[in-house]
């Protein structure tokens, strides 16, 4: 293949990313717009796929594109089932006109020094680094290793982001009611496809330490599975209950900490694993990573304190 | 050494987890943890003192590569004043959320607010810093939902959406900064930052965010009904501690990443606009009707000061001038870190004793709340400027370092601001020593009065009389 | 030989893919256009993986490709037969 | 020259500034919500473009894993976002209005 004809996929490819991002902004129907807020996701996937980054694409499309799109598409039922929409008033032609101009002037600036930044300089960049000390991060995968060994203490205080996000859902009211029951077709699919998503994280996680995935793919699949499950009417999603529940949640930010902790003795900082054993450790804590990612996921899907839960606390409150 | 660092972040982090797990064991998990980070910032900043600054790449991995902590004289000031207030605070929580379900929704979110703030100081890694800030913002966001009123839910989502507008805007720049400098350590981004288009528009989006998230007007709009309608030992840390980390991190930018790329009239631009907050917003805290507003337009009026003193940081000559302007603003955001914590705790117990924060309705207080009434003049007093307090100190040298440059608008404002805050200050006290039948009963709510006038007393007294340390510590690591 | 066959069985996929869409696009109710996409859809993709199996030599990936047949047509039934439901439930959403 | 780096990143500062103009004058929640999150992939975009070395090479995985991270916060951010919308719905019809 040319490198003229791939050209031609991305111009097309940008060209629907923006007729796409247009559309879902500005569509009329709320629920046309998620819709294609979805299909956005899914084309930037693409977009992540043709630019060499399979790991970023597996992520968009699972939890970018089919999280994010399931809790907006549950947050418009609430509009139904709740209020009625309020009509949006719209803003005054001065306030458009503004804002417009000054957008306009922020995108040509930031797009001149862009390229004048890219133009300037193209060079390995922090990749370098990565590859020399590849060999000495416990996995294979460079993006694994960036982001459980390199720049861990990242992706620890962002299990703590996500967690932060879990426990204002949580205090924010009861989850919402379960579905009604779903056909017959639609409940033999979900038994279906929930041990296959299983089977598929487990194995997103396993392929993680040397190829494309992780414990981001792979607790977004596990939720995915959570969702589907309530979807197909199950009331809990799978979830556990009280204490095991709220282990799971705390679990991956819990071990990744205690490891990091742990290996600090003598003259090792935060979040030095010793060298032999650095893979192993990786893998624990990418196992109670994807745990607590599936779970606070499925978690923040059903919208708040399962009502059976939980019965040390009070139901509702207004 | 670089234990301390760690444990500073780790410990409320872990505190956090705890708590999530132990629902039931909340209060002693926090209070706990609390405890213990405090004496790690304590630790790391005797630490700071005698050996000077510490630096570490986690991981043992090469600069660059692993993310840095970096702790300096700046930073280990802005921890100890977070794990003084954040200890007064903890304290008067135990008392404010008494039914177990309040208890176990606010420690776990609070710890981990902790540990951001913690981490948000010590970072010397701009994306990490971007994690540390969306760690700050959502658990900020919901903790001010907590009460589960309105109000305060309105408030919480617009002040979700702007943070996250914020940091955002924030990402944007470090993500420019990457394209062209190919790395994300401040001190090699620093290094290699110039007068070029990178650089300019990086500088733009990233102070931009961040003033989104500090609230320096005219982007304050979100603020006072976040922080008015926030529970008070919430509102207490969002006035006095979650502002000061974005203004934290402007001036850790300015003066050491972007230096070389910041314009006379970008400094210019940011003093006038903090002249301007410091008008407007002593003149809505005047025009208030409730307490707790007043207190939350105060605070958009005190991040005023802060910035004019960063203006005057950059047109101030390197020197020792420079280090009076420095020492002068630390001064001033520790000052209003201690006193409007102090303000917002006291509000909280008049609200939970009247029931209300009408400032109409407030004679008598000081006849049923003594000790509170007097945390309020106390705060009152360093939010003025008026001796012994710290910020009459900052005032004073920033002041003078106005009237050095000839900036004559300056020293007008910030005198009309003291006069406003004076007026606003008086205009509460007057009602609270009004004499008055007060509608409730008095009880002894000794545990949740102290923290206030501690905090008060800090403002006042130890910072004013003994905050000659910090200028002698600057000289000295100049 | 193989690549004349594997190319025939693309390009006759690719064309039902084209039928499915003009369907979606043309036909007036939601039915009709539900019809259309599945059916079309379904066999375009049938012809599509044959298409591409014969250009596989390792069987692990003819698996991986028959893997994604079978998974793709689960989810059309699946979902061809919730909008079916839904437009059966709300009537006024038929067109 | 136009190359594929320099597209996707110029891409990337457009629907960034798409998704802020939407998230400033936009007034309703849900809508603003997604216009945050196309605003992120913008933000997201350059960083990849970023990393991208051309056909031949590999590219840079720091900023893939940056934008990993990215994703996650940015589906957390928008949960709280949508369980804060859902509560005040809730309570617009319990009336409970201060």
């Amino acid at each position: 293949m040319s490198f003229d004809a791939l050209l031609i996929l991305d111009v097309l490819l940008a060209a629907l990313l923006l007729m796409l991002a247009i559309a879902a902004l500005h569509s009329h129907s709320m629920h046309q717009s998620i819709i294609l807020f979805i299909v956005f996701g899914l084309v930037t996937a693409l977009a992540w796929a043709r630019l060499k980054a399979p790991d970023v694409a597996l992520a968009e499309a699972t939890i970018g594109s089919g999280v994010a799109g399931a809790l907006l598409l549950a947050a418009l039922r609430d509009n139904r089932s709740g209020s009625a929409i309020t009509p949006s008033p719209g803003r005054p032609a001065w306030q458009v006109l503004s804002v417009t101009y000054l957008v306009i002037g922020l995108m040509l600036t930031a797009a001149w020094a862009f390229l004048d930044a890219h133009a300037n300089n193209s060079g390995p960049r922090l990749g370098g680094l990565v590859q020399a000390e590849l060999a000495n991060s416990g996995v294979g995968n460079p993006v694994t290793a960036v982001l459980l060994n390199f720049r861990a203490f990242d992706t620890l205080l962002e299990l703590a982001v996500l967690l932060a996000a879990l426990l204002g859902v949580l205090l924010l009211g009861p989850a919402r009611p379960a579905p009604r029951p779903a056909g017959p077709v639609v409940t033999q699919l979900v038994a279906w496809l929930t041990p296959l998503l299983i089977v598929s994280a487990g194995y997103v996680l396993w392929v993680g330490a040397h190829a494309p995935g992780g414990a981001f793919q792979a607790g977004a699949l596990l939720a995915a599975g959570g969702i589907i499950m309530r979807l197909g009417g199950s009331r809990y999603s799978g979830l556990p209950s009280g204490f095991w529940m709220r282990l799971i949640a705390v679990g991956g930010s819990g071990v990744f900490l205690f490891v990091g902790l742990a290996a600090m003795s003598g003259d090792a900082s935060l979040l030095q694993y010793p060298r032999d054993w650095a893979g192993t450790l990786i893998l624990l804590i990418e196992i109670f990573a994807t745990l607590s990612i599936a779970a606070s996921l499925v978690l923040v899907y059903l919208g708040g304190r399962p009502d059976a839960w939980a019965p040390d606390q009070e139901r509702g409150h207004a | 050494m670089n234990e301390a660092m760690a444990l500073t972040i780790a410990l409320p982090l872990f505190g956090a987890l705890a708590a999530a797990a132990w629902p039931g064991r909340s209060s002693v998990i926090g209070i706990l943890s609390v405890l213990l980070s405090g004496a790690a910032v304590t630790w790391l900043f005797t630490l700071v003192m005698t050996h000077g600054e510490a630096y570490q790449l986690l991981g043992g991995w090469q600069a660059g590569l692993a993310i840095a902590l970096h702790a300096d004289f700046l930073a280990a000031v802005m921890l100890l004043l977070t794990a003084l207030v954040a200890l007064a605070i903890s304290v008067y929580a135990t008392c404010y959320f008494r039914s177990p379900r309040d208890a176990a929704r606010f420690w776990p979110l609070w710890l981990l607010l902790l540990a951001a703030l913690n981490g948000l100081f010590l970072s010397a890694d701009l994306f990490n810093l971007y994690v540390t800030l969306e760690l700050l913002g959502l658990s900020a966001v919901a903790l001010t939902a907590l009460s589960g009123k309105r109000a305060a839910i309105r408030a919480a989502l617009r002040y979700l959406l702007v943070g996250l507008l914020g940091s955002l805007g924030y990402l944007a720049g470090v993500a420019i900064l990457y394209t062209g400098f190919g790395t994300l350590d401040m001190q090699q981004v620093g290094e290699r930052i110039a007068v070029d288009p990178a650089s300019e528009i990086a500088l733009i989006l990233m102070t931009g965010g961040l003033l989104l998230k500090t609230a320096l007007f005219p982007l304050h709009f979100w603020l006072p009904a976040a922080h008015s309608n926030a529970p008070a030992p919430v509102s207490a840390a969002l006035s006095a501690l979650v502002v000061k980390a974005g203004f934290y991190l402007v001036l850790r930018l300015w003066t050491e990443v972007f230096a070389e790329a910041i314009s006379p009239q970008g400094a210019m631009l940011i003093g006038l606009l903090g002249c301007a907050a410091i008008i407007w917003g002593s003149w809505q805290a005047l025009k208030a009707e409730r307490l707790k507003l007043l207190a939350a337009y105060s605070t958009v009026a005190q991040l005023g000061y802060l910035f004019v003193g960063l203006m005057l940081l950059f047109t101030t000559p390197m020197g020792q001038d420079y280090e009076l302007v420095l020492g002068a603003i630390m001064l001033m955001a520790l000052t209003h870190g201690f006193a409007k914590s102090s303000l917002f705790l006291a509000i909280g117990v008049v609200q939970q004793r009247a029931g209300h924060d009408r400032i109409a309705e407030l004679d008598g207080t000081s006849q049923r709340l003594p000790a509170t009434t007097f945390a309020i003049a106390l705060a009152g007093t360093a939010l003025i400027g008026l001796p012994p307090s710290g910020a009459f100190l900052g005032k004073w040298h920033l002041l003078s370092a106005s009237i050095d440059a000839g900036q004559w608008l300056l020293v007008l404002v910030m005198s009309i601001g003291s006069l406003l805050a004076a007026a606003y200050v008086f205009r509460v006290l007057g009602h609270a020593f009004g004499n008055a039948a007060f509608a409730s009963r008095p009880v002894n709510m000794a545990l949740q009065e102290w923290p206030a006038l501690a905090l008060g007393l800090v403002a006042t007294l130890l910072l004013g009389l003994g905050s000659h340390w910090i200028w002698a510590f600057l000289e000295i690591s100049s | 030989m193989i690549d004349l066959l594997s190319a025939a069985l693309i390009v006759s996929g690719l064309f039902f893919y084209f039928a499915g869409t003009i369907g979606l696009l043309r036909l007036p109710d939601t039915l009709c256009r539900l019809h259309a996409v599945t059916k079309a859809d379904n066999l375009g993709l049938g012809l599509l993986v044959f298409g591409l199996v014969l250009q596989l030599s390792e069987p692990l990936q003819i698996l991986k490709v028959l893997l994604i047949w079978i998974l793709v047509l689960a989810a059309s039934a699946g979902g061809g037969q919730l909008i079916a439901r839904h437009v059966q439930r709300d009537p006024g959403e038929r067109s | 020259m136009l190359e594929t780096s320099t597209l996707y990143g110029l891409l990337g500062i457009v629907l960034a500034s798409l998704g802020l103009h939407a998230v400033i004058l936009q007034t309703d929640t849900l809508r603003r919500v997604l216009a945050i999150n196309i605003l992120g992939v913008g933000v997201f975009l350059v960083f990849i473009a970023t990393a991208y070395n051309g056909p031949d090479a590999a590219p840079d995985p720091v900023p893939h894993a940056l934008v990993l991270t990215g994703i996650v916060v940015a589906v957390a951010a928008t949960a709280l976002a949508l369980a804060l919308r859902r509560r005040l719905e809730s309570s617009a019809e319990d009336g409970d209005d201060e």
